[in-house]
Formats: C-alpha cells, structure tokens, sequence
C-alpha cells in the first residue's frame, strides 16, 4: 500500500524527533522553582548574562564588517577561490577546543601581535568567537549574494551603475535578509562557543555599567560548564534554564 | 552611432563543456540588426559580450572607438533582458528612473510609461505584473537612458502569443529609428524586426544578410531550415531532379509560399499532412524520399495526388553545398 | 575607479582570512618536532584516536539511519512541520556545555530511561554526539531532496512506480551525494563536539581492540583540553595538531 | 476509455496568492482535448490534478470508474512534461523502459525509439541530449506502457520554432488514435491537434468546442483575443456599425484572414502596419478608434487607404456580450 512508505518515514523521524525533544521536554519539566529564583537573583548570574549578549554581539559585527566583502567576492567567483573558501570552513571542521589552541598559537604569546594580550582578555574571547562564527557570517550572505539573478547587476551596470553603485542600490537591499541571517546565525554561533573560550579565556575581566567599573566572569557556556563542575546538574541546570530563556527572548525580538 | 563587434570568447559553466563564440557583425547608425539563431547557439553570450559584461579577446567599437576597456555603465548601450530582470525592491517608476542619476538627458518616466501603454502601473512592483506588463516597464527603463545603442535578448520569447504580438508592434515602431541588435530564436519575429539578419549557430555567425537574402538566399542547409525553407537534396529526389534539369548533386532551397500545386506541374507528390495556421494552411508533401512544405488556403485531402511547381525564380541552390551548378 | 569595489572588497576580505588563516599558519610552524613524535608514540593517544573515529562513526549512522526520513518528510511539507523543523535545528543554537546539561536531564538518572546509564558512558557519549550532529545529516540531506525537479518523482509515479519504488529508483540515486555529505558533515561534527560530551561523558570506557579489552580514555577534544589543563600549550598542541593530521588524511580518503 | 474531470483545487505557493482551478471537461475514447489559455491560467495544475499529483475536491473518472483515491501508478495515464524531466542518471533506453516492472505488456523501447527518429539515441544520457531529442525520449517513456489517456503539458513550449514543427507533426501522429488531453497557450498548436479545444483563463474552462466554434465563434472577447481573431467594440467603431447595420452595442468578431480589403468595400481605413509571416503578410488596418488585422500575399503600402469588407457570414456577435442582435 502506498502510505506505507509515509508511515515508515515518518515513524523512524519520530524516533529522532524525540531524542532531540525529549531532553527539553524533561529539562523544562524537571526545573527547581526555588533554584531558578535564586539563580535569577544572583549578581553574578546578571553579569554573566551582560557578557554573553555583548561578547557575541562584536563578534558578529567582526564577522559581517569582513565577511560581507569576502562573501561578495566568493559569489562573484576568483582565481584561488577554493583555497579561500577551505579556510573559511576552517573553523567549521575543528574541534573547538583545537580551535582555541590555534588562537593561542597565532595571536597568544610568541604569535603574530607580541603586544596584544589574548589569553584571558576580553579581546582573545572575541577573537575566538570570531574565529567560529565568521563562517555562518560568510555563508549565509554569500548564498544571499548568489541567490540574487546576475540579470539585475547587468541591468544595473548597462543602466548607468557603477560596482559601487550597483552593490549600494541593487546587491545589498536584495541581500539584506541574508546579511541579516548571517549576523544571527554569526552571534547565535558566539552565544554558545564553549570549548574555543574554555581555552582562550576561561574568566573574562571586562566594563559592567551597573557596577560602574570591572568585573570578572566567564562566558555564559563556560560559565554553565562551571557551575556544574562545582554545584552540578540542578544548579547548572537553573543556570541554563536561564540563559535559553534569555537566548529565546532575544531571538523573538530579532524576529 | 555605429557598432562593430569581432569578439572571440570562451564561456564555461560547472561541469559542463566549455563554448566558444566567434563572431564579427556590425551595426549602422539607425539600424537593426536581429541575431536569429537556435537555442544553445551562443546569442545571447554574444550580446552580452558586447555589453561588456564578459571578457573577451578582439575589438568592439562604437562609431571607431575602441571600447573593449570601458566598463558596461560607460558604454551608453540600453539592454532589454528575456527575463525582464526588473528590481524587483523598487516600484516601475523607480525602475524606470534607475539611470536618471547617471544620465544628463533622460526621458520623463511617467510620460514614457504611458506612451508604452503601462502608464497606470507606475507604483506598482514588478513581481505583481504580467510577463507583458514587466518587459513595457523594462523596455522603459532601457530606453529613459537615450542609449545610443540598445540590445535586446529575446525580449518576446516568454510571452504568450496575442502579447507578444501587441509588444511585437511597440518594439518595431521603438526600433525604427533606433540602433539595436535584437536576439531571437523567432523567424518571424526577425523578419518583422530586421533591417538586417545575422544567422547564428554554434556559436558563429553563419550568414549575415537583409532579410530578403537571408529567407530566400539561404547559403546554407542549417540557415534554410532555420528559416522555414525547403531543403531538397536532389540525390534523394531523383524526379525533382529530372524535373529541373539541374545538373548538380547539390541543395536546392525553397521557400514554402513559391512551391505551387495543383492539377498540372513539375513533378508528382502526394499530400501527407495538413496543419491549419492562422491565414492558411500548411500542406506538406511527399515526394520520393524528401517531403516539400507549400501553403494554401484551400487544402487538399491527406492522400490526394497532385503536381507540383517550382518556379525557376524562386528556387534556390545552396552555395557552399554546390559549388558549380546551373539551374 | 570601477576596480576600487573589488580592491576595498578585497582588502576588508583579506583581514578576515588572516584572522582565520594565520592561527592555523602559526599552530603549524611553531610546532616541536620531539614533542609530536612522543605524542605519537604514546599509546594513550592511540585510544583516544581511535574513540576519536569510531564513536562519531557510530554517530553518524545513527543520524542517518534516522534523519534520512525525517528529511524526505520534511523535504515534502507536512502539517506541524515548523515545530519539526526547530527541534531539528535546536542543537545548533543551544550551547554545547548546555546540550550536555539537557541530555542529562533527558536521558540521564530520573529521565526516561532509568535502565541506560548515560553519564560517562560510551552510550552517552554517542546519545551526545548525536544530538549535536544529526541537525547536520537531516538538513544536508533535505536539501539535496529539495533540489529534485518535482516533475522526475511525478514522471515515476504516473509510469507505474509507488512511493517506494520511487524513492529507490530516483529520488534515492539522486540525492545519495547529499546524504554522503550529510553523514561526513555529522561525522566531522561529531569528531570536533566537545562541551556536550565533556558534560556527559569526560570519561570513557569502551572495547579496544589491540588492548584486547576495556581500557578509559577521553574523546579526542576532551583529550587536547586535559592536555592543555596539565601539560599546557606546547603539549596540546602536539596532540592538536596530530589529530588534524588524521582528521584531514581520513577526509582525503572520503573524497 | 474515456475521461471525465470535474475538479476543484486550491494551490498556495509561498507567499504568493492562493489560486483557484475549478474546471470541468470530458475526454471520448480516441479523441485528443486541447486545453488552450494564457500562461497563468491553470492549465498545468489542472492536468496535474488529473494524474493524481495534487488533491482535489470533484470527481476525475475514468470510463465512469471514480479515480480520486487511485495513487497516480494506478491511473493508467502517459505523461509529458514541458522541462522534458527525464531521469538523469538512467540512460536512453532505461528511461523510455522505466515503466515495464509495472505493465504487463509495455513497447519495446529500442523499437519505439526508432520510430521517434532518436533510435541512436538509447546508449547515452539526458543531459547530452538537445531539447527536441529530449522531448522525443520523454515521448517514448510515456508511450512505451501504452497508457490509456496521454497527458501532455505544453511539451513544445520550450523548443526552436523548427524543432518545434517537426515534434508537432509526429505529436499529430501519436495522437491521431489516442485519448488525449494536452496543454498550449499556443493556438496554431492547439488548431493543429486537437478534435475539441477548452479554453482557460483564470482557473476556469471558458469554452469548450471544436476547433472550428472556438475559433470561429468565441463566446468572449478573452477567447476572441486569445485565438487570433479582430475583437471590434461597435461603440468605438461607428463606420463599421453603420455599414454593417449592426442593432447592437455589442462586441463582433471577425478571423482576420475573413477580412477582405481593395478598392471598394463596406469600411474605409488606413493602412497601419505590416508584418511579414511565412506565408503571408498581417496587415494592420485603423478605423475610428478600433485596429483591425487582415492577411495578404501582396501587402499594400503603410499609409494607403483602402475599403474593407466584412462578409457577414464570418462575423460573430460575442453571445456574452450582446444578449439580443442581428447581424
């Protein structure tokens, strides 16, 4: 019989369907109230919070100020484009926690900037969540750039335009949601960057506003990680019911 | 403004063999020249070659001027695409507007509008119109330029019969005074359009001509059959052969409105097939192993038998094919 | 200028890849010979090679086998295919410490399964890979379901095949390069996951063959990360870069 | 067999409008429908429908056995698409064998190959394959389980106007005994073809008849237009009403090769426009605010003023239009 076929698609898709949903179902319905309140209450959980919203937040802009140029070219098409483009998905393909050894290999001390100080410092966090989210940066637009008729920049150009032009009046409006796309994936990719910070800069000194100066804390993951090291699964669990609940809100005011 | 084209490139797409197009034609000040060729036989690279949006080997020149480094905004062309390729984030009048910025004389868009016959859609966006409603817009915005020369990419091919026909009308009155090379794979269309013919195929131009030379001096089989010629290879038409005293193993041509038939003629045939076209009907005959196409308002019955004449005038050898014959 | 695009492009472009390219550049030439041969040498990182490929192998079949269906599934549209479609791209938005955090909520002591031990498990550790990298084997597949003209699967149907001979006949042929891909995709993503397996299973048991028996060790990313906590840099990143020796040599087998 | 459709469907694209086909006609055994409208009428999704690709509401019977719940392997149909849409990783031969596990007595598909003139075809791929040859292989895999209705979508649509021809006259062939139902916006293809013609437009089968009553007495001005007839508004064309003493503010038609025109006659009006076709010249004449086509092997000259005539046996008072006449 012919549905047979939808059946059994649609039985074993169930079957993953439910272990990637069961375990939010069950971390949703196996929260502590009390833990969740006094998580929420803590100065330290707020700062972390502050840190995992504005770290991924430059590394995204990072990401789409170089990658959108870089994303243009590669839809345009060049000589050693297949080079450029395995490096882009560099990152993709690491381990992460590799990932942050590179980073200290090539910024860290005897690396290329002698007077940068990456280890431990907000700009090597940055650096590394740069590192894994330029790619969704890049991807994302470039397929916005190639999804756009190559008919519209002729028109553009025989009409008058030059390349400036045709990118500021034709490419960039029509690759906008891309770009955007890109930029969220870009920072969504930062938000949850765990084993690159876990190597780079495990705690983070940096500039909080309500405390008027500087404080000490970890990215949110890392910060998670900790807490389950130290207070383990009910604790951190708390913790990450918070930091999803925040992720979330975010996402839906994106949208 | 005169434009002479003797470009040489080579175009490849993933994954598939690489094309190349070689081909030399020039445009008069004042004239249109349609580029009439099969799918896949490199028009539309070619024109687009010579708006400058590929890189190639040999000269374009514009009135001498060599122009094969001047990027396409400085080439002063306006382009007519077969998708339309309007922006689709700005309304028809923005559209229509796109070069004003970039051109110190260009023609009101409103006024233009109307006189192609989609005044009434000027804030619309292009996604919401027809496929006829798009190309007026986009012949618009081609023209608000004053463009010395204007390409045009097989502006008609996606349109629906009756459409393409009224635009047909618009184009050839926009044409008349305009220098323009118009691709098209639609004989009819080159014949209502053209000053001048250049036949292309694989990726060469393959006859250049006035239309009259082109449809009825055909110096090749494949631009004969292109146009809708007769093509008869006299070595599998003995009896048309006889009946003409050519002496030739050559290809004759000859257009299917000259072949007459009736109760008396050259040589015998017998009625195959009969398809009704608008005006009249096409007839197509058999004779020997070759089948002869002729038009006529009254059809004869599939099966009939019936004589066929070739008048001397009309009939046609095909020179690259015979190279010493006598009709 | 009309070249002054490409040339700001270009440059904006080439920063991004020095970001990118450089670390990798530095990780390789300021490696110490000794230091990798003795890592090579050490039969602790023979196990943890070995884990390295065949627990994200199992991984991957198991996405697969399960996310193949989901995929033509979703490549169709069904009613509810949005809520479908966010469980599937949920591990890749939550961070990874926190995915592991949720498979223990999920599978872990008191969630579904109480008979399934899942922390430091070798079952926990393929529950945890899973969960991050079948996002990549259902989505790469869809698209390449996706990108099948309609009309070939009707062309079938209306010429005497059902839904099942269908698939096996054109559907499946034709969109194998992207179920390929989306099994090494998986298995790539699998290889590099290290916060949800650190979580879960930062130990591991498991049969090794040459030992003939159990033996423990940690997979590979959780490995470097030891490694770079007790040896620090130049130890880790021996072992780092050994693993991107074998990760990239398997890659060229695959292609 | 025969084959009854009278569906009802509603499709939504993303984002798009959601569009209705609501549509009914009749197939007899051996006879070929043509179903004929503009581009965006319906007309793929209604043969689709038929197949049994989309739901629908509405009964599709075959020799008066409901179909509804038949899977499309079961419906005995042969289907042609317009992209061709041959299996790509099959060759030739499997393709056009593709459907022999589920018939019990299918063509053999190197016999039927050659009988479609592509017998030399069978070893290689689609994709090296040209259009036309494409569509003949697609021919043979629909043909070879011998169905009991074929259904063809536009299969000439995407094919050089040469190609096109010879592909029509073997398609002619093909259905000249077959049950058919088959898809065109264009009507010299739907004329040559079918026994009846439905016309669509929006969603919905305006007419249905002979060739010979939708071509000759359309029911609508849309159907008029669209078959390539004058659609003259007697309101905008007092000379004509008066000469043709018409009682009536009604909308007349009149196929432009009935149209005569000389030295005298019922109308004066101006020479207009001129277009060469095969086999004759389209002459567009003015008169009052109105256009109207005729044909003429020897066109006259742009500008001329000339009578026309209106034989009163070929107008056609548009029903619709005007509920009480006289011609």
């Amino acid at each position: 019989h012919g549905d047979s076929f939808v059946v059994a698609a649609a039985t074993l898709g169930s079957i993953l369907m439910v272990a990637l949903g069961l375990p939010l179902f069950l971390f949703v319905a196996r929260q502590q109230p009390s833990i969740i309140v006094e998580k929420a209450l803590n100065p330290d959980v707020h700062q972390m919070l502050y840190l995992g919203v504005y770290g991924p937040l430059l590394a995204a802009i990072v990401s789409l100020v170089f990658g959108v140029p870089l994303a243009h070219l590669l839809s345009k098409g060049f000589a050693g484009q297949q080079l450029v483009e395995s490096l882009v998905d560099l990152p993709l393909v690491v381990p992460h926690s590799v990932a942050g050894i590179l980073i200290l290999f090539g910024f860290g001390k005897g690396g290329a900037f002698p007077n940068v100080t990456v280890l431990g410092s907000m700009v090597g966090m940055v650096l590394a969540m740069t590192f894994v989210s330029a790619p969704y940066a890049v991807n994302a637009t470039r397929e916005a750039f190639e999804s756009i008729n190559d008919r519209l920049e002729y028109a553009s150009r025989i009409h008058g335009a030059s390349r400036w032009d045709t990118f500021r009046r034709v490419t960039a409006p029509l690759a906008v949601r891309g770009m955007v796309t890109g930029g969220v994936l870009a920072w969504a990719r930062a938000v949850s960057e765990f084993g690159a910070v876990a190597v780079v800069a495990y705690s983070v000194s940096f500039f909080y506003p309500p405390a008027g100066g500087e404080v000490t804390t970890q990215h949110a993951p890392v910060f998670v990680y900790g807490t389950y090291l130290q207070g383990g699964l009910a604790e951190s669990g708390a913790v990450a019911f918070i930091l999803l609940g925040v992720s979330a809100l975010i996402f839906l005011i994106i949208r | 403004m005169s434009l002479h084209a003797d470009v040489s490139a080579t175009f490849s797409a993933d994954g598939a063999e690489s094309f190349h197009v070689d081909a030399e034609f020039e445009v008069e000040r004042g004239e249109s020249l349609v580029i009439l060729g099969p799918s896949g036989s490199g028009k539309t690279l070619l024109l687009e070659t010579v708006a400058g949006f590929h890189p190639h080997d040999g000269p374009v020149t514009l009135d001498g001027q060599r122009v094969n480094d001047t990027p396409p905004e400085k080439r002063d062309f306006g382009f007519v695409f077969q998708d339309y390729a309007l922006f689709p984030h700005m309304t028809v009048r923005e559209n229509v507007d796109f070069g004003s910025r970039y051109h110190d004389d260009t023609r009101d868009p409103d006024e233009l509008l109307a006189e192609l016959g989609v005044g009434d859609l000027t804030d619309r966006y292009p996604p919401t119109l027809s496929g006829g409603e798009q190309q007026r817009v986009a012949l618009a915005r081609a023209l608000a330029v004053r463009p010395e020369v204007m390409l045009l990419d097989e502006p008609l091919a996606a349109l629906d019969v009756p459409t393409r026909q009224s635009l047909r009308d618009d184009l050839a009155d926009v044409l008349a005074d305009a220098t323009a090379v118009y691709v098209t794979h639609n004989r009819t269309t080159a014949r209502a359009l053209a000053d001048r013919i250049a036949v292309m195929n694989d990726g060469q131009v393959v006859q250049i001509g006035t239309p009259d030379e082109i449809f009825h001096r055909p110096e090749s089989p494949m631009v004969a059959r292109f146009t809708g010629s007769n093509v008869i290879d006299l070595d599998d038409a003995p009896s048309i052969r006889s009946a003409l005293d050519v002496s030739t193993d050559g290809i004759v041509t000859i257009r299917p409105e000259s072949v007459e038939f009736g109760d008396s003629g050259d040589v015998r045939a017998t009625v195959d097939r009969i398809v009704r076209e608008d005006a009249t009907n096409r007839v197509t005959f058999v004779v020997d192993d070759v089948t002869v196409e002729a038009f006529a308002e009254r059809a004869p019955a599939v099966g009939d038998e019936v004589w066929l004449t070739f008048p001397a005038d009309a009939l046609h050898v095909c020179r690259t094919y015979a190279a010493s014959t006598s009709v």
